[in-house]
């Protein structure tokens, strides 16, 4: 979906839904282990609109943050200066997430694949020459592992949503069944995959990823055609409730400042 | 034992080809000037250590002062790709870059273990990933209690460890607020340190939620107002995060990054 | 998820029968309000976990309410023995109380690792000691890396974790300045906490050098002014030595003590 | 020697001149670990004497305290708002101690044995069922494992210097050449005991304990008979130093603090 002048209803953009309905994802006075990028949006959109209380907590230590704008980086002075605490980078990891203490983990990522394992490392087959070097991991292999559950936000297409990714920088559920809890991963694992088409649930079975709904306007074959592997389909696909105008003005203001 | 000197004879005294150097800072109090003296000294065959290697690490790659990266997210913050760093990694510009990577907390549970004289420590993690494919420095031990499997982290110990802060006294002990990073633990894992600061004082009256380095993890303190830009120090100046998205344009092509490392780094003395 | 209630009601709520539970503060902040509600509420069989009894634990044993004591220093600091815990090692009155010791840094340890949501984290230490012998706690492992060995030790996850500190906020964010100890660590490690308070206050204003743990550790906090007497809070009130040096005459005896608990703790509602 | 009222030379008690020379121990500038009991009031002492820049730690948490009278328990209130910093106990054993940061550990203990190895546990063959009961471990056994160096300060008589402590708390050398080697015990072990008597050293090739030096007016013979192993004696058995009317008018002023 593209930058629409029709009617109300259509006057958002694909990423603009894609943020809106993600910052829903968020529920108020949960805790939220915010990852670079547009997790750090939805995440802020959502204190704006809906979650007030919602707890940020960033990787470089503030926990409790309420930015007045969106930060560029996730250690900007104004995360500091306004949180609850600011811990040390080992504290955060290891008492803070690995203890288990927060309640969502909001990733993005440039490969996903049919069990929501996730690749930010390197594009291509040899990791000694990849086509791609990405930056690398970060925060969210213990993200990923550790939060009661997690969210995952980005753009859907076939470069994007592959079979296999090419390097698992971040275990969704692994190869299926049994596979979490093999490796010792005591959080939920992604529970949400939302992007600029719909949402998608991993099957309660075996994990692996099913589009539960689409976004106004977009059709289960859209999804399909974005998607390198056969794609689970739920019995019935809902559509996601439209942004209301004051979520896409909270955006706009948020996208701004 | 803290000594006050000038950057230039702190570097030149602490730093050798083909050390293992971690230079840190967790976005807020990156040593800049520190890495930039490292590169008008041109020194060389350096294992660069950093959970970021942000701009800084970009800038030393570039300026052929490293010969092996040990990192774990290597991207310009909210603005894209490394591209010195990934011009090192994809074409061997100007010298091959061997790289090791790690996940954050990983990277942060190395120097836990340094700082802590171990040779290693645990945590959960790695675990599915194919992240220790690629590493010596990660391995799986069972806990003897319960049996169940963690991961281990080999310790880093750089043989010097390089931070900013934004005081020191003049006995050596160091101030601290806003995000602290691993500042502490990177003193405290290495060899010899070097610490940076906004300003010396008489005395480190207490800032909102700080916290003090003492003197003991300390070899040298440089009074080098600004010696964190384009990062920040909180209470002196903020981040120039135009300054982040400009280094985009600056380092896209070899003869552009040359010339702003000629103008900005080397030739200023 | 943090409720402001009366201690009654929090320990109450928290706090059964053969449950374990940690009371900690590092000479500083002991929560010893507390301590003797969880005495008047008469709870029985607890597994107590501290690193320094203290008189807080001397009390509790003496008052019946222990059958296990997990600690690494036992004494009357400055003053001499504990004499309550000596009279159940050594003549099991008023019940039969089982040991089980380790060293500070052991303990200290042993809550990182429930805290970091490991069944262990690894140390130097215990090697060539005599208590080893004494705790299946405490084994030996082979660094992955270097072979080198070392002591491992388990977590402690304690099913009530409980702490005394200045101050809390409305939201359940808790600020400590001076000696933190282990508070943190005990907060994290537990799956059930109560925070007794000198004062609930709108906002935490910094104070020198302190810290902050987030209320998403803590489920109660009370607000109970002088909470750790004869303990002290630094900034409220200083430590009581002199109540320090009479507890060795009024714990001497069985008969003594038991009129003090009596008058003190047992008939105070 | 007990209480004196004789000629100035004579005109200290055995617990006086054993602090004064304890207190000599410590050079200015280094770092001390400082045990609770004597070694807090030998440390003080040399803090206000000839060391006025050493940086006392205590296991709770402070480090570079300057307190102005003796604290009775090792978390005193003043010892934190005189530190140059105060850290969490396990960073104090983890970062400072096991990492290797400390000069000198200083201790006591209810029982030595020729190896320098301490006992603050228990007084008895049984552990079950203890002759006597002591306090336990605290720090010391990481004190003296990690210290550069340890220094040992304790009355010297024949229930305290005994052959093979009944519980090792601390090791010194365990039972001779390579134990601390073969056990990981990375600090230097005790390389001074000093006592009421005189002050002993370790054999360099096995770190047996060797009386090198007596107080003045103490006989070898006496610290012979109050040991319980056959004690060897250095072949040159030196005198300490008197203490001076400024230690002896410190150390009361310090008590009386």
């Amino acid at each position: 979906m593209s930058e629409s002048t029709g009617t109300a209803a259509e006057a958002w953009t694909a990423d603009e839904i894609m943020s809106i309905v993600g910052s829903r994802a968020l529920r108020d006075g949960m805790s939220c282990f915010v990852g670079i990028g547009i997790p750090s949006t939805v995440a802020n959109l959502a204190r704006r609109t809906h979650a007030p209380n919602l707890v940020l907590i960033y990787e470089s230590g503030p926990i409790g943050s309420k930015p007045s704008h969106l930060p560029l980086s996730i250690g900007d002075g104004e995360l500091a200066t306004t949180a609850d605490a600011v811990v040390a980078v080992p504290e955060m990891f290891n008492y803070w997430l690995q203890g288990g203490h927060v309640d969502m983990g909001y990733l993005t990522a440039a490969q996903i694949d049919r069990f929501g394992n996730l690749n930010s490392t390197i594009v291509g087959s040899d990791y000694g020459a990849p086509d791609v070097r990405l930056p690398g991991a970060g925060g969210a292999p213990e993200i990923a592992a550790s939060c009661r559950e997690v969210t995952i936000i980005m753009r859907h297409n076939v470069r994007a949503f592959v079979p296999e990714v090419d390097f698992v920088t971040s275990v969704g559920f692994g190869d299926g069944a049994g596979f979490r809890k093999k490796h010792g991963l005591t959080g939920g694992g992604p529970q949400t995959v939302i992007t600029d088409l719909g949402i998608l649930r991993p099957d309660s079975g075996d994990g692996e990823l099913t589009l539960t709904a689409v976004h106004p306007g977009v059709k289960t074959e859209d999804v399909l055609a974005s998607t390198q592997w056969p794609l689970r389909v739920a019995r019935e696909v809902g559509v996601t409730e439209p942004p209301t105008p004051g979520e896409l003005e909270a955006l706009r203001a948020l996208k701004s400042s | 034992m803290t000594t006050a000197i000038s950057l230039n004879q702190a570097i030149a005294a602490q730093v050798h080809d083909g050390d293992t150097v971690a230079l840190e800072g967790f976005t807020h109090l990156i040593p800049f000037a520190a890495a930039h003296e490292i590169i008008r000294q041109r020194r060389r065959d350096l294992t660069l250590v950093r959970m970021t290697p942000d701009l800084i690490y970009d800038q030393m790659i570039g300026a052929g002062c490293a010969k092996k990266l040990v990192f774990s997210w290597g991207g310009n913050p909210g603005v894209g790709s490394l591209r010195r760093f990934r011009d090192a990694i994809e074409n061997s510009w100007p010298v091959p870059l061997e790289i090791e990577e790690h996940s954050h907390a990983g990277m942060a549970n190395r120097y836990v273990a340094g700082a802590s004289g171990m040779p290693f420590t645990v945590m959960k993690g790695y675990a599915g990933t194919s992240l220790p494919d690629n590493t010596k420095n990660v391995a799986f031990i069972d806990c003897p209690f319960t049996g169940e499997t963690v991961a281990a982290v080999a310790a880093i110990n750089p043989d010097v460890g390089i931070v900013h802060a934004q005081r020191a006294d003049r006995e050596g002990n160091i101030q601290i607020w806003g995000i602290a990073g691993v500042q502490r633990e990177v003193l405290l894992a290495s060899t010899r340190t070097i610490v940076t600061v906004e300003e010396v004082v008489d005395e480190l009256d207490p800032r909102p939620r700080d916290i003090v380095i003492p003197a003991m993890a300390v070899d040298f303190v440089c009074e080098v107002p600004g010696g964190a830009r384009p990062s920040y120090a909180l209470g002196y100046y903020e981040r120039d995060n135009e300054a982040y998205r400009a280094w985009d344009g600056i380092s896209r092509d070899r003869s552009h990054f040359t010339a702003w490392l000629s103008e900005k780094v080397l030739d200023i003395t």
